[in-house]
């Protein structure tokens, strides 16, 4: 039971961990010398994978903002989330094509320029997409997870399990929403830029792009614009609100908050409202960007928004963000660069090697128990 | 304590009457093959559970990762009962049974090799384990396709039948055992990490297996897999008789276990990680061990499931299904064995079974949504699952009566 | 300050620290303490007591210095490891295994002189049921010395407070340690009880031949049974001594009654001769 | 533990006793009544829900259809719905539940081969006729040694001749450069993949690139960045309409001008005809087909159900009929007896004049269509 091993390399090698190092090391310097060929045989389009990645990264951070609330306050991996998702983007889809929600403000005041109508009009769909999912999430709140708070933390999650089976099936349900895929009606028109040597455009169908540009699109801008400015709201919300106080106070400590005078269940439900207003503006983004409805399409992008969380630091706003940027770079370059069906491995891999070398994300903060 | 108790013949008379009676109603077909698939599958799913709960339930690690492992083990028995069946050949048999035993040897002499050192880290030894177990399988692989010839031979001098069943059931063992070392190595460094952390990784964990199944054929090189167009040619050899004595093999074991002072060991981590380990209890041992056994059922679980039906696909082991044994194992108690038994059964007989037979013509999608509404109910009416923590008095820990020493007691009246 | 004896110190610290960040919460502390003996740690809250504790078992890491145990340096070990040295402990915030029988807490604790093979356990053998029954014996005769034989079906989480810490120190005990730590074993006790327990800890101190170090915060019972007391401030140590000697300290009235107290008692204390 | 070992020993003996009793049970007593009944297998729940409803409605309405006409040999149709999922536990256990509680002879369906695969197994040992409306794996219909499952039948394309259809008709338009896409998770996507690279380069064109997504991704743009730096001149995508339109949109923000190919996972009304405007498909029939069988299905398919039928609700509308046709020709209600029949079938169906080969296939020309201008039009007809 010595400390020091006797032997001086032995020792050595213990002390500098060179062997878990190396381990790093060599996947570390692969992904990179593989990235990095891929740099300098096509930088544009190297480039352009990038971008790809940021609009998925940013998608992401929207509904991943959503999860670290949730459980930065009650701890619970809230599965549902994805599903509150889904049904932001199902409102959105009938306030459109069945209700012209977007052209309200266009129809009510004909004189405003066309542009500013229609961003008013989108910003509108995306409001009422919030409220419902806020509203929905309330519901659920009260009725499956408020009655389990003093329950096992897992009783919890089998709720969350068991609510978002009910929504996709209920959901898939014919005179609910649909069983089918939809194609999503977007409130605005989508167009393409191109820019690099050949200078700035905008892209026409049918004609070829000059090569070595780089493409986006105004969905790519609007959802950069969007999540930032919700990341940035959410933020304010958080440190500088009253009610922001009172989250942080009930997410450190439930009984103290409660002695302060502070409603924690109002506040633990106003936090998933609040949550679930991110999941419905995320719905309608998503929808927006890849314009396909359908009953389960909150389960995947859900997981990997959580999965983005967790890599971030589940329970940091900020934590939230980077991780979900991670997460979208670390899918579209593998699958660019390393191997398309291996992407979601590889993205997983990625979660454990951060894991392992920040326990609790990279953002989140070490809190170490009183012993 | 009588070796064999009142209450162990009863359990065991118990059991023997259970199976007698299902046995004798699918052989006088009351029971039909539409019954009696469900009750093979729950009896598989309630082996899986079993694992998961000694994983969570009584260790506390908060576990995604079983249809991982499940996945494993019905691959692996798979690819060795369909070469003997369909090649003739037990070189599948052979080469997993020399890797199995010689990563399990590389495994046992890194263990002593790394535990004489002190303070090395986590993933030091992690890559250690690596490069040992690569090394093993290499050698594995040719010392298996070496004797696949010879041990061939021997297998085709017993009856036909019999052999095949025999080399079935060392498939269903070698596929626990893969399925335990590779959580072995899984689970050394991920084990490290906090509870719902470690669930996500394990999480990843399916997910990484479920991708490579679905390319088996391109990526792994086993082409009779088929990748995601599924495997067939399985022998559809597995009874009730099997899956009933593998469960109660299973319930046994982890009864003894988790009655020994090794299964106190692993439930002291569930209630108390600090204190635990202030009591000398090596913690990341027993997690280690426990993660292995839990896994090495699911394993086991998934050889007898890949021979029900005789056909596997790797949208079986997709993430979504991955939650049915965790679903399972709450459901019946975190904690209990008795409950997941029970669990498991219910969980099956009334989703696949009653609720396809109760619901009226028009309505099968309603199946569904009636599922996770019952789950809801179930949650808020009884939070700690159907049983709690409940055992039956077979698998109870008993507390033994205090035996007369009045030195002592003499002593203690001193003190108070 | 007489620590120079001849015999060998079962445990010794050599200037060890223990910084959090910015905050040094142990400081180049020194302390030795001889086998046998009973020895006390007292100071403010948050003067670094239970952090040195931690660093003793093994759940923190020592930022500098050792801890030397039986001559084995131990600074770093894993806590298990340091258990199985023979070092015990209890917590201030009682941690027993809340779920499961005052037996079972105990026989947890036995854990490593069990003597069967998981293979013997998972067997059911002969040898596992003649050893799990040594084990049990041994484990209620430990229940016994602190009068809770009668409790050992219980459910440790529903013993009333007192119950609790006995049961924890007869966990500790069960590891078969040579050194005890025992952090604020008497906190939340009146007096009386507080009496009982010190008297309880000084027989099994007798009965099992230990060397016991116990935090209090109670000046007064550590006064009474401790042969020797150190006391620390701000991660420091900044008394030590006899009980008598610690007591009359100006540092260590300053430390419990702010600055300038030494002073003014000093006074006080003339003024009652007077 | 002697006592126990002996006991053990009792107890595996009593085990083994009873799992060597002979399985002494028959078939379930078949209910003869004035009905026949006929199952339909679709997966209901899990994740393709769409699928499933389709292949129900294109079920039922053939039901309907027969029923209204008298039925088949003076016996009205009992149909039977049991979801499946799309998995093959569920599906086992779905076609276990008709066969053996329901005492259905005749099962049409599963939608995905993996889950058809394991209930053609079932089907085969109990001795009940399937017909799989859209499972193109051919272990669905062959055993692992090539021979054919006599009771186990299939009413669309196996893989090779899409593939080939749509690889000839590409290098026909002057093509050389492809790149194919496909869901390493779908065998359906994979294998028509895999035909048409083999048979595009036999032809003498290039395949440039191939990518493999999962099926529930929904972000391609990193592959069709990699599509427009490949300078292919055609992107082979035969998947299910819902990838088309999200591959399609996707496409046109990165201006990719590739013509987009696929099959007949493309027909659904559901397609988002602007996004993948230019597309050509391979299908069984074109809906400027002025046949009878093709007018009505597709009027009063669209009647019924709002919406112009897909290509699932299609083959399983043309599969039931083949069954119901096959029942008739047999003039007895006996699996076996119909399967037989089935063999020498030649009928008239909304897919084309549909005759079986010897491993079950359907024999059957297919169509190329391409969706143009707000439309889908017919462009050119192939025969096997």
């Amino acid at each position: 039971m010595e400390r020091k091993n006797q032997n001086p390399i032995v020792n050595w090698i213990v002390k500098s961990k060179i062997l878990g190092i190396l381990f790093f090391v060599i996947i570390g310097a692969t992904a990179v010398f593989k990235l990095g060929t891929a740099l300098l045989d096509n930088p544009s389009l190297f480039l352009q994978q990038v971008v790809n990645g940021l609009q998925l990264g940013f998608v992401y951070a929207l509904i991943a903002l959503g999860y670290t609330m949730i459980y930065g306050i009650i701890q619970l991996i809230n599965f549902a989330h994805g599903d509150v998702f889904m049904v932001g983007a199902f409102a959105s889809f009938y306030s459109i094509s069945r209700y012209n929600v977007h052209l309200w403000f266009q129809n009510l005041f004909p004189s405003v320029p066309a542009m500013l109508a229609q961003a008013i009009g989108a910003v509108t769909v995306v409001l009422v997409s919030m409220v419902v999912c806020a509203l929905l999430a309330f519901t659920i709140e009260r009725i499956a997870y408020k009655p389990l708070r003093t329950a096992p933390r897992i009783s919890a999650l089998i709720t969350a399990i068991g609510i978002s089976f009910f929504l996709e099936y209920f959901g898939a349900l014919g005179f609910v929403f649909t069983p089918n895929y939809i194609t999503y009606e977007r409130p605005f028109e989508v167009t393409s830029w191109y820019i690099g040597p050949e200078g700035f455009g905008s892209i026409q169908a049918g004609v070829a792009t000059p090569p070595h540009s780089l493409i986006f699109s105004n969905i790519f801008l609007i959802i950069v614009l969007a999540s930032v400015f919700l990341l940035l709201v959410l933020q304010y919300i958080v440190k500088r609100t009253k009610i922001g106080k009172a989250m942080r106070a009930v997410a450190y400590d439930k009984p103290t908050a409660r002695l302060m005078g502070i409603n924690s269940d109002a506040v633990i439900s106003i936090t998933f409202a609040l949550g679930a207003a991110l999941a419905g503006a995320a719905g309608v983004l998503y929808a927006i960007a890849y314009p396909q409805v359908f009953f389960s399409m909150g389960i995947i992008p859900g997981m990997k928004a959580f999965v983005a969380a967790v890599v971030g630091g589940i329970g940091s706003i900020p934590g939230a963000f980077i991780g979900a940027l991670i997460m979208g770079q670390a899918e579209t370059l593998s699958a660019a660069y390393i191997s398309t069906p291996m992407r979601d491995a590889i993205a997983f891999s990625l979660l454990i090697v951060v894991l392992l070398i920040r326990p609790k994300g990279i953002m989140g903060e070490t809190s170490s128990e009183k012993v | 304590m009588n070796r064999l108790n009142k209450t162990s013949i009863f359990f065991l008379v118990g059991a023997v009457l259970v199976f007698g009676i299902v046995q004798a109603l699918i052989s006088a077909g009351i029971i039909n093959s539409f019954w009696s698939t469900i009750v093979l599958l729950a009896g598989v799913m309630a082996i899986v559970s079993l694992g998961l709960n000694l994983i969570y339930g009584f260790n506390g690690q908060f576990s995604l990762g079983q249809y991982g492992f499940y996945a494993i083990g019905a691959y692996t028995a798979a690819d060795i009962t369909y070469r003997w069946v369909q090649l003739h050949s037990a070189s599948g048999l052979t080469v997993i049974l020399m890797i199995s035993i010689l990563v399990g040897l590389a495994i046992f002499l890194i263990r002593g090799v790394v535990s004489k050192i002190r303070g090395m880290d986590t993933l030091s030894a992690f890559a250690l384990y690596l490069a040992g177990v690569l090394v093993a399988i290499f050698i594995a692989t040719r010392l298996g396709m070496l004797i696949a010839n010879p041990v061939t031979a021997l297998f085709n001098l017993m009856p036909e039948k019999v052999a095949q069943y025999v080399v079935y059931l060392i498939a269903v063992l070698l596929g626990g055992l893969i399925a335990g070392e590779v959580s072995f190595l899984f689970g050394l460094p991920v084990l490290t990490l906090g509870s719902d952390y470690f669930g996500i990784a394990t999480l990843g964990f399916t997910i990484i297996v479920k991708v490579l199944l679905d390319n088996s054929d391109t990526m792994l090189g086993f082409d009779e897999m088929k990748g995601a167009r599924g495997m067939i040619g399985i022998p559809k050899i597995t009874t009730w008789a099997t899956v009933f004595i593998f469960l109660l093999i299973t319930i046994i074991v982890i009864r003894n276990l988790l009655n020994s002072s090794y299964g106190r060991a692993i439930v002291s981590i569930r209630e108390d990680e600090t204190a635990a380990t202030s009591m000398g209890i090596d913690v990341a041992f027993y997690k280690t061990i426990t993660f292995v056994i839990g896994s090495f059922f699911g394993g086991l679980a998934g050889g007898l499931y890949a021979h029900i039906n005789g056909f596997l696909h790797p949208n079986t082991f997709s993430f979504v299904k991955s939650f049915d044994p965790l679903i399972v194992v709450v459901f019946g108690g975190l904690g209990s064995v008795t409950g997941t038994v029970g669990a498991a059964f219910g969980w099956a007989l009334v989703l696949e079974g009653v609720l396809r037979l109760i619901l009226p013509e028009g309505f099968e999608t309603w199946r569904f949504v009636i599922y996770p509404t019952l789950l809801l109910i179930m949650m808020l009416l009884k939070p700690n699952g159907l049983f709690g923590n409940y055992e039956i008095p077979f698998i109870r820990s008993v507390v033994p009566p205090l035996k007369e020493k009045k030195a002592d007691e003499e002593t203690a009246k001193e003190v108070a | 300050m007489a620590e120079n004896t001849n015999t060998t110190p079962i445990l010794e610290l050599r200037k060890l620290c223990r910084y959090f960040g910015g905050l040094k919460a142990v400081n180049e502390v020194d302390l030795v303490l001889q086998p046998h003996a009973l020895n006390g740690l007292i100071g403010p809250n948050g003067s670094g007591k239970t952090t040195i504790f931690n660093v003793i078992t093994g759940i923190y890491e020592p930022t500098g210095g050792e801890v030397v145990f039986e001559g084995q340096s131990i600074g770093g070990l894993d806590p298990y490891i340091i258990n199985q040295m023979g070092i015990a402990r209890t917590f201030q915030n009682i941690r027993l295994f809340p779920n499961l029988t005052v037996l079972d807490n105990v026989r947890i604790a036995y854990h490593t002189h069990a003597g069967y093979s998981m293979s013997d356990a998972i067997m059911h053998s002969k040898h596992f049921d003649k050893k799990e029954n040594e084990l049990t014996e041994k484990a209620q005769d430990f229940l016994r010395v602190f009068n809770l034989q009668d409790r050992q079906a219980e459910i440790a989480r529903n013993l009333p407070y007192g119950e609790q810490r006995r049961l924890e120190i007869a966990r500790a005990l069960a590891s078969s340690p040579k050194l005890l730590l025992l952090d604020e074993p008497a906190a939340g006790m009146n007096p009386k009880e507080a009496i009982t327990l010190m008297e309880l800890i000084h027989f099994i101190r007798d009965k099992f031949d230990l060397t016991i170090l116990l935090i209090e915060h109670q000046m007064r019972v550590v006064m009474g049974i401790c042969e020797h007391i150190t006391v620390m401030d701000f991660g420091q140590v900044i008394a030590r001594g006899s009980a008598q000697d610690v007591q009359k300290d100006s540092h260590v009235i300053e430390a419990y009654l702010g600055p300038g107290a030494a002073e003014l008692s000093k006074q006080y204390l003339k003024e009652r001769k007077q | 533990m002697k006592k126990n070992v002996l006991l053990s020993i009792v107890v595996l003996l009593a085990l083994a006793l009873a799992a060597c009793a002979p399985a002494a049970a028959e078939g379930p007593a078949a209910a003869e009544g004035d009905t026949i009944k006929v199952a339909n297998l679709s997966p209901l729940t899990g994740p393709v829900p769409t699928f499933g409803e389709s292949t129900k409605n294109g079920f039922m309405m053939a039901v309907e259809e027969w029923n209204a006409n008298g039925g088949i040999l003076g016996k009205q149709i009992e149909p039977i719905v049991e979801d499946s999922q799309c998995t093959a536990d569920p599906a086992v256990n779905a076609a276990n539940k008709v066969i053996d509680q329901d005492g259905v002879h005749y099962i049409v369906g599963e939608v995905c081969s993996s889950a058809s695969i394991p209930v053609s197994e079932v089907a085969q040992e109990k001795g009940v006729l399937m017909i799989s409306p859209t499972s193109t794996n051919a272990d669905v219909t062959l055993n692992l040694d090539g021979t054919t499952k006599d009771m186990v039948f299939r009413a669309c394309f196996i893989d090779p001749f899409q593939g080939l259809v749509m690889a000839k008709f590409a290098s026909d338009q002057g093509y050389t450069k492809a790149f194919v896409m496909s869901d390493q998770g779908n065998d359906y996507v994979r294998g028509l993949a895999e035909v048409f690279s083999e048979k595009f380069v036999e032809y003498g064109g290039e395949i440039v690139g191939s990518e493999n997504y999962t099926g529930t991704d929904t972000d391609f743009s990193a592959i069709l960045t990699k599509v427009a730096d490949s300078g292919a001149e055609v992107l082979y995508l035969p998947d299910y309409y819902n990838v088309i339109n999200l591959v399609a949109a996707q496409a046109k923000q990165l201006g990719i001008t590739a013509v987009m190919m696929g099959a007949d996972g493309w027909d659904s009304s559901d397609l988002d005809i602007a996004a993948a405007d230019g597309g050509y498909y391979s299908n069984h029939y074109s809906p400027d087909d002025t046949r009878d069988v093709v007018v009505d299905w597709v009027s009063k398919y669209t009647e019924k159900y709002g919406a112009t039928p897909d290509a699932l609700a299609t083959l399983a509308y043309d599969a039931t009929n083949l069954l119901f046709a096959a029942i008739e020709k047999a003039g007895v209600d006996d699996a076996a007896a119909v399967a037989t029949a089935m063999e020498s079938l030649s009928y008239d169906a909304v897919s084309g004049t549909v005759t079986f080969d010897e491993q079950h296939n359907p024999i059957k020309s297919a169509v190329v269509l391409q969706v143009k201008d707000g439309a889908i039009q017919f462009v050119a007809s192939v025969a096997p």
